[in-house]
């Protein structure tokens, strides 16, 4: 609403996601909540979600727009392209005119651009592939086909993520089909119908952005093939998490945009007023190897009951939880899905 | 004029009349008698190939039903897109408003009876007519070209369906703003996932605007309209209220196709749902035999049009073996042009016509050999380079050879 | 059919004071009119007089008009053409209103569609009640054809049926025979003669004096949006009638008096024009003749017999395939786009002036100056004061009635348009002019301009071919006369020679 | 007439037929001016603002004359977001074709040097007038109507490209298939970053847009060809190769603007880059002022719609403070229908004419009321359903006493 007495206008802590989705709207819960909890209001800030639709160029005019405007204090991004110049540019621009900058989700390319944000807060999403790889391996120990379903094969994370899952899985699988849907559920759903047609030898079907999952699930119920192939996937929708209590999926590996949103807005408020304790209890080792990293942590979640996954599997920083132990922390946080 | 006379012309007529269709009927067999050679999976699961090409083919078809009335008054539906994706959002958000709620205060949407569900489909399509009398009255009162009316629901409707699902969310769950709303209903579900629920509704439907264009006079009158509207003025006939009528059709079709798309995924997702669908739904009415300078288009050639548009996506998923995706706008683009051609060469003496004249007949050979020689290169996957050059040197020959034979024929 | 009125004292229509404002005309300026019932009643005057708006509002087209409008007796105020149909009242429109895409049935019976209930068509009562009435037209298309393949005639054909389906007892004819020729013609005047005998009224515009003369009860004369006159045939002539109508004399003189015949300009020998898709191989066949410059030579025929045709092949617009030679200033051409005659010294004024002659969007000056822009530029770039100015010294050359060259063309009535086309092709400086019924739906002063004109232009040594669907026209204007009949030429006629009886006797051979 | 009477009239002309662009001068400054009150960022950082509006201004304007040029010669083009992803492919893949190599095998793209740079450009721009040949051709030989010929580019140029990409990038590097382009070459990167380039870049080609369009005779001609195509051809214009013209300045234009956004990011990435923004282009066209039936729109009026649209957009980022980026689509469809409209009532008596006739008034009162309801209580952030509601109810009745007075004065 727009107030008749000229107030001091709130400078804005943005944080920037990519895309609509549980996953981003979870993070949009956590900034939310972080804004409440850490009172931003009293810090004259306020904190606005804003979203862009993965296209590098929209991306680059946001951040344009936000080196424009007089009331934007922070920018925590989600970057849409690691590799892309143009962004890590624009994020450069940001920092040199006063405003802070972190990377959330997804990250600049490390080689080149670190200099561009003041650090990353997310998972690793070559880590996260690598943890789907290996439990799929694990439920797979004979080997056979797999095909990876994805929004945008060009996406930076959908790159990092396949990369990972094909280190993961070792040489026992042989990638059939990587298939993007341009962000349409109704295409991912004729991808998979399509993979499947074309390889009848399938046994692994991979969702790597969150819808693909609820895709692939329908599909394989609809063709009644679920003895024959093992699903699992990135992310959880509310469709996968019940597709798992259905016994539809075997395995999710999910990463934490709720800590990374309110992590994020609670670094960005503390480099705005420079609140140097805060700042070295999120990032303890900035300024050495790799101290400018937050790890946000990575969930292996698996159904109740049997499943021949282990703990030892996987990284020791990875948690390792049943359906109902991940629900309950979903419920603690008021989240719908992750 | 003798009996045997007049049977063979009627013959003739009939066939000048269905020409279309046939085309099409024909094109649409070669395309799967092609797929099923290069592919068994037709031969293999006959049935099962059959229901998804026939849900998906009636899923696109609802709509062009719409796009093809509004083409025939005269007139063009852009917004058919954006209002797949708006009564998806109406659809579903009814739905969560009326949900009932569990003990730890979460939506149940698993089983939402009967009541719900229809007051949520009544709801939207009741939606759908307000947005087509809105696209009428910008039209017909306030004079707005139908393309930029429509264009603006185009991108006005998506962006209000964002908001508004936004706003729902936070109003009726606990979790807050949400971009998308599910529904897990099973009976909802299975409206858009049970291959035949579309057929049957695409059929229906098909069969009342069948009978409701070529058999009533408001049909004869849509024709008149966009025939001639100033004719059809003049002959006391309400064009007002006609366009009012095509464009809530066009609407209430696009509304069903977004209910039926919602139900399919299992919910509504606005920022992507049936983004760019609204160009499927016109090229199929188009390939389907209507003009769109108006007037021109019948139901039957519209449901082939559709049929035949899903039967290529889907020869091209069955025969392309590497990234199918990335090729499918490629054939699509290329058979869309192809049918139109075709339909456009039928009566026009298509043999004596002089294909590449004058300096852009030049430019047009060298234009077709090169994409003949990229397509055929990127298609192939080793030797792309000669195999591709070779393409393209052959094509040019034999288009050499044509145009020497037309400038021979025109001295 | 509707019955005679009984009270013949009651003026059937009565138009009281009835104004009709548009942006920037006074279309009718306080007209009243009063028509007794069973009359056929003539309404004549220049283009732009008013007739068709006059026309219009009794029609229930247009509604926002001042004044009062009875019908019978009863204050009326159409508010649209249905109001008026009800009322009694059917009109056949100037411009052709027909649906190309529907079948002749469909577009008689348009608006007023035949039932089987349930808002159902009965197509095959459709069907035959157009094949009736057709027939009495003596028109033999099959209903079930569609418009678009029919000839122009036949179209207007069509359109009267539309308009007599309605059996009202007032008809209104706005220019029905511009696009017919002779047998159709009597044809339709046996048909309002039919109709006068069941005693329906008949309001009857048309530019042509003659038919107005042989059919008209009474004659109302129109100019400017004013009522100037309305007398009975038998007290007045056609010369006092066409002087209440411009406001001055038009003097029918003999224009070929004295031309001197120059060397020979275009010959064609052995034309031959194939139609795609027809039924006969050729549209015109054998066709040879000769132009001179300084000579003006007329082409007679029915409708459809090639005239339009055979200008468009000379032209290089001929949609099939041609053979033979024509040769222009005893160079051998044989163009194949417009673009090509123009540059070697041929014009064609078009037939259908507002398809293809007309550029709406553009104005008056655009208009004339188009076909000539390259003479306009100065290093490369046109100029608009040279185009001004040529645009101003074509107003003045030809008499165009226009605010200047900067007026929207539609501002124009028919006869001035007209003549910016016919500027337009003067300014390509021709050798060779083809007016293809030039005087269609002109008004008599308008076409004397335009005959003087031509004579004009023949005199500086032009050649011109005109066609026409009126004989007399072509009859003054021509020095030789070449009839054409189903693209056959079936003989040439001098000056000397060429009669009404001998050019129609050809005409039908 | 008198002198002085002829004066006002020539006033009242002028006013006539630059009344467009008036209104849309008066337009951007009342949104600039309501922008700057409410968000100070207008006030302190003019000149950044008003760098990065007119970048995007230029970038957008640069395809909108393309997209005019056709309309005015009485066609459409579909193709130009195809094209912008086709040639950004294009130019880069020349670039990395011709690229250095160094010692590693990996290519160097950051230093390229003026010859590959030139090469890339003049390739891209060869290979959009062979498009631009090709839509003439399928438009004019093959009679395809330019709306399906287009279409057909739009979506089959697009997936060409995706395959081509996959397909250079395999050949060229090391690294094996890749759905993207980097181009690191700085003076590269510079053209679409720099404002002043396109802004530059677009003065210049709508400077000989201007000259051609109003000052030769090819623009006359093509004036002529939208206006009425038949008596174009009679009159003796080549209307064939005018088209030729036309298609390439639309396909050319948006290839220019294909290699500027691929500067500007940096790299080609045809899967999404110019998605959608063929419909921005035509109505960047329509909102200047041009008719989609052809023959009507100038230059000027294209630029300041460009701008207009652009202005709007940042307009909308800079108030709404709570997800621009979905109101975004609203705001523009709203105002393109507001603009056009208004242009289109402003000639036409707007004032006696009836708004709300019959059926179709009452029921868009309550359609206008309820969008009003709507776009308010979204936009609203707390209370939404009473702000929404009370406006609601204050539009039915404003409107609904409208409608009383059309009432009466009918009678
Ligand atoms: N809808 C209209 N809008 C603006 N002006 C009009 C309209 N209709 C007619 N006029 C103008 O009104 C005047 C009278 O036109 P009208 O058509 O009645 O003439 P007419 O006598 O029928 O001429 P003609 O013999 O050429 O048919 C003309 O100046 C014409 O330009
Ligand atoms: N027998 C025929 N077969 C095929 N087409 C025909 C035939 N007769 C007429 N047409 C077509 O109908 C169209 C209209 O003919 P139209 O009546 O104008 O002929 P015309 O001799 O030019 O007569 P006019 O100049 O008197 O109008 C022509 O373009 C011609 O192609
Ligand atoms: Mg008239
Ligand atoms: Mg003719």
């Amino acid at each position: 609403g727009t107030a008749e007495v000229p107030e001091p206008v709130a400078k804005r802590i943005i944080i920037l996601t990519n895309g609509n989705s549980p996953y981003w709207d979870a993070a949009a819960t956590g900034a939310r909540d972080a804004a409440a909890e850490l009172k931003v209001e009293e810090a004259g800030l306020t904190v606005m979600v804003d979203r862009n639709d993965y296209e590098v160029e929209g991306q680059i005019n946001k951040l344009k727009q936000y080196a424009n405007s007089t009331d934007v204090a922070a920018v925590g991004i989600s970057v849409t392209d690691a590799e892309n110049a143009a962004i890590a540019d624009e994020l450069r621009h940001l920092r040199e005119s006063g405003i802070q900058v972190v990377t959330i989700d997804s990250d600049v390319d490390r080689e080149t651009a670190r200099d561009a944000r003041f650090a990353y807060l997310g998972t690793d999403n070559v880590q996260g592939g690598r943890e789907l790889g290996v439990a799929a391996q694990g439920l797979l120990p004979n080997g056979g086909e797999y095909a990876t379903f994805v929004g945008l094969k060009g996406a930076a994370n959908a790159i990092e993520r396949i990369d990972g899952v094909a280190d993961g899985l070792g040489t026992s699988m042989i990638s059939k089909e990587n298939m993007g849907d341009g962000g349409s559920a109704d295409t991912a759903r004729k991808n998979v119908r399509d993979a499947l047609d074309r390889n009848p030898n399938l046994n692994l079907l991979v969702g790597i952005w969150s819808y693909n999952t609820p895709a692939i699930v329908d599909i394989v119920k609809e063709l009644g093939i679920r003895d024959k192939v093992k699903i699992v996937g990135f992310d959880a929708e509310p469709p996968a998490i019940e597709a798992m209590a259905d016994g539809m999926v075997d395995v999710m590996v999910v990463q934490n945009p709720y800590q990374m949103g309110y992590q994020g807005v609670k670094l960005l408020k503390a480099m705005v007023e420079e609140d140097q304790a805060t700042i070295d209890e999120i990032v303890p080792g900035h300024g050495g190897r790799d101290g400018d990293l937050c790890r946000t942590g990575l969930k292996v979640v698996v159904p109740d009951g049997t499943t021949s996954l282990k703990r030892e599997m996987f990284d020791p920083n990875t948690e390792f939880l049943t359906l109902s132990e991940f629900r309950a922390w979903l419920r603690e946080h008021g989240l719908s899905g992750s | 004029m003798s009996r045997n006379d007049s049977n063979s012309s009627n013959f003739a007529r009939w066939l000048q009349r269905y020409g279309n269709e046939l085309g099409l009927l024909f094109a649409i067999l070669v395309v799967v008698g092609i797929t099923a050679g290069m592919d068994d999976s037709y031969r293999q699961k006959p049935s099962q190939n059959a229901a998804e090409i026939l849900r998906q083919a009636s899923l696109l078809g609802i709509f062009a039903l719409g796009a093809a009335t509004v083409i025939i008054a005269g007139g063009i539906d852009l917004s058919s897109g954006s209002v797949i994706a708006f009564s998806g959002a109406i659809c579903t958000s009814i739905m969560i408003a009326l949900a009932p709620v569990d003990d730890a205060g979460n939506l149940q949407t698993r089983d939402l009876g009967a009541g719900i569900l229809c007051a949520a489909v009544v709801g939207t399509l009741l939606v759908a007519v307000l947005i087509g009398s809105f696209h009428a009255w910008l039209i017909t009162v306030i004079g707005l070209p139908p393309f930029i009316a429509t264009l603006a629901s185009l991108v006005g409707l998506r962006s209000l369906a964002r908001v508004l699902v936004q706003d729902v969310t936070a109003a009726v769950t606990t979790q807050g703003r949400n971009t998308q709303i599910y529904v897990n209903d099973a009976s909802f579900r299975s409206w858009g996932s049970r291959w035949w629920i579309p057929l049957v509704i695409f059929l229906v439907l098909s069969g009342l605007m069948w009978i409701l264009m070529s058999k009533t006079v408001i049909g004869r009158h849509l024709y008149a309209l966009g025939g001639n509207e100033e004719a059809a003025k003049l002959s006391g006939i309400r064009t007002d209220r006609l366009k009012w009528l095509a464009y809530c059709v066009g609407t209430v079709t696009a509304a069903i196709a977004g209910i039926l798309y919602s139900s399919y995924v299992g919910m509504s997702n606005p920022a992507t749902q049936g983004m760019g669908y609204e160009l499927n739904a016109i090229a199929a009415a188009v390939v389907g035999g209507c003009s769109l300078s108006g007037g021109i288009g019948t139901i039957p050639g519209v449901m082939l049009g559709a049929l035949f548009l899903r039967v290529v996506i889907d020869s091209v998923a069955k025969t392309v073996k590497t990234n199918p995706d990335e090729f499918q706008g490629l054939i699509v683009g290329a058979l869309v042009v192809l049918a139109v051609a075709f339909n456009e060469l039928r009566d026009a003496g298509a043999l004596k016509k002089q294909f590449f004249p004058g300096g852009l007949g030049v430019v047009n050979i060298f234009i077709l050999s090169l994409l003949g020689g990229v397509i055929t290169a990127v298609m192939s996957s080793d030797h792309k380079l000669v195999i591709g050059g070779s393409t393209a040197v052959v094509i040019l020959g034999v288009l050499a050879f044509k145009k020497f034979l037309e400038m021979r024929s025109r001295n | 059919m509707a019955k005679k009125n009984p009270n013949n004292d009651v003026p059937v229509i009565e138009i009281d004071c009835v104004t009709q404002r548009f942006p920037g005309v006074v279309a009718l300026d306080g007209v009243s009119l009063a028509i007794s019932a069973g009359e056929t009643h003539a309404i004549v005057g220049e283009n732009g007089a008013g007739k068709s708006t006059l026309m219009k509002i009794l029609a229930g087209i247009n509604c926002n008009y001042q004044g009062e409008l009875r019908i019978a007796g009863c204050a009326v105020r159409f508010a649209s053409t249905r109001d008026a149909e009800a009322a009694g009242v059917s009109i056949i429109h100037q411009e052709l209103n027909l649906v190309d895409e529907l079948s002749v049935a469909a577009n008689i019976f348009l608006g007023r569609e035949l039932l089987a209930g349930w808002g159902f068509l009965d197509d095959r009562a459709m069907h035959d009640k157009a094949g009736e009435l057709l027939r009495t037209l003596g028109c033999e298309i099959p209903p079930d054809t569609p418009v678009a393949r029919l000839r122009v005639g036949d179209q207007q054909l069509v359109e009267i049926a539309k308009a007599l389906l309605l059996e009202n007892r007032i008809l209104i004819m706005d220019e029905p025979t511009s696009a017919l020729t002779g047998v159709e013609t009597e044809r339709l005047f046996r048909v309002i003669a039919d109709l006068k005998q069941q005693g329906v009224t008949i309001l009857y515009i048309s530019h042509k004096m003659e038919e107005v003369f042989q059919l008209a009860d009474r004659i109302t004369v129109l100019r400017d949006g004013q009522w100037i006159a309305t007398v009975a045939p038998a007290e007045t002539n056609v010369t006092a009638v066409t002087h209440l109508m411009v406001g001055r004399e038009i003097d029918a003189e003999a224009f070929a008096a004295g031309r001197a015949i120059g060397e020979e300009v275009l010959r064609v020998e052995n034309l031959r024009l194939a139609v795609a898709g027809s039924v006969k191989r050729w549209r015109l066949a054998d066709i040879s003749f000769k132009l001179h410059a300084g000579e003006i030579l007329g082409i007679a025929g029915l409708l459809g017999a090639g005239r339009t045709e055979l200008l468009e092949v000379l032209f290089g617009m001929a949609e099939g395939e041609t053979d033979g030679e024509i040769s222009l200033c005893g160079r051998n051409v044989n163009f194949s786009h417009p673009r090509e005659a123009l540059q070697a010294g041929m014009a064609l004024v078009a037939e259908d002036r507002k398809r293809l002659g007309l550029f709406e969007n553009v104005d008056v000056g655009a208009n004339i100056t188009l076909s000539s822009m390259e003479k306009l530029t100065a290093g490369g770039f046109v100029s608009s004061r040279a185009e001004q100015h040529a645009a101003e010294e074509s107003i003045a050359q030809l008499g165009i009635r226009t605010s200047g060259p900067g007026a929207a063309i539609t501002e124009l009535s028919g006869g001035n348009q007209q003549k910016c086309i016919i500027a337009r092709w003067l300014r390509t400086q021709p050798k060779v002019l083809l007016l293809d019924d030039p005087t269609r739906g002109i008004d008599v002063g308008a076409k004397a301009e335009i005959y003087r004109l031509a004579d004009e232009l023949c005199r500086q040594g032009m050649g011109i071919i005109v066609t026409s669907s009126e004989l007399p026209e072509l009859l003054t204007l021509c020095d030789r006369i070449m009839v054409l009949s189903d693209g056959r030429l079936t003989g040439t006629f001098s000056r000397d020679e060429a009669t009404e009886q001998n050019l129609m006797e050809a005409a039908t051979r």
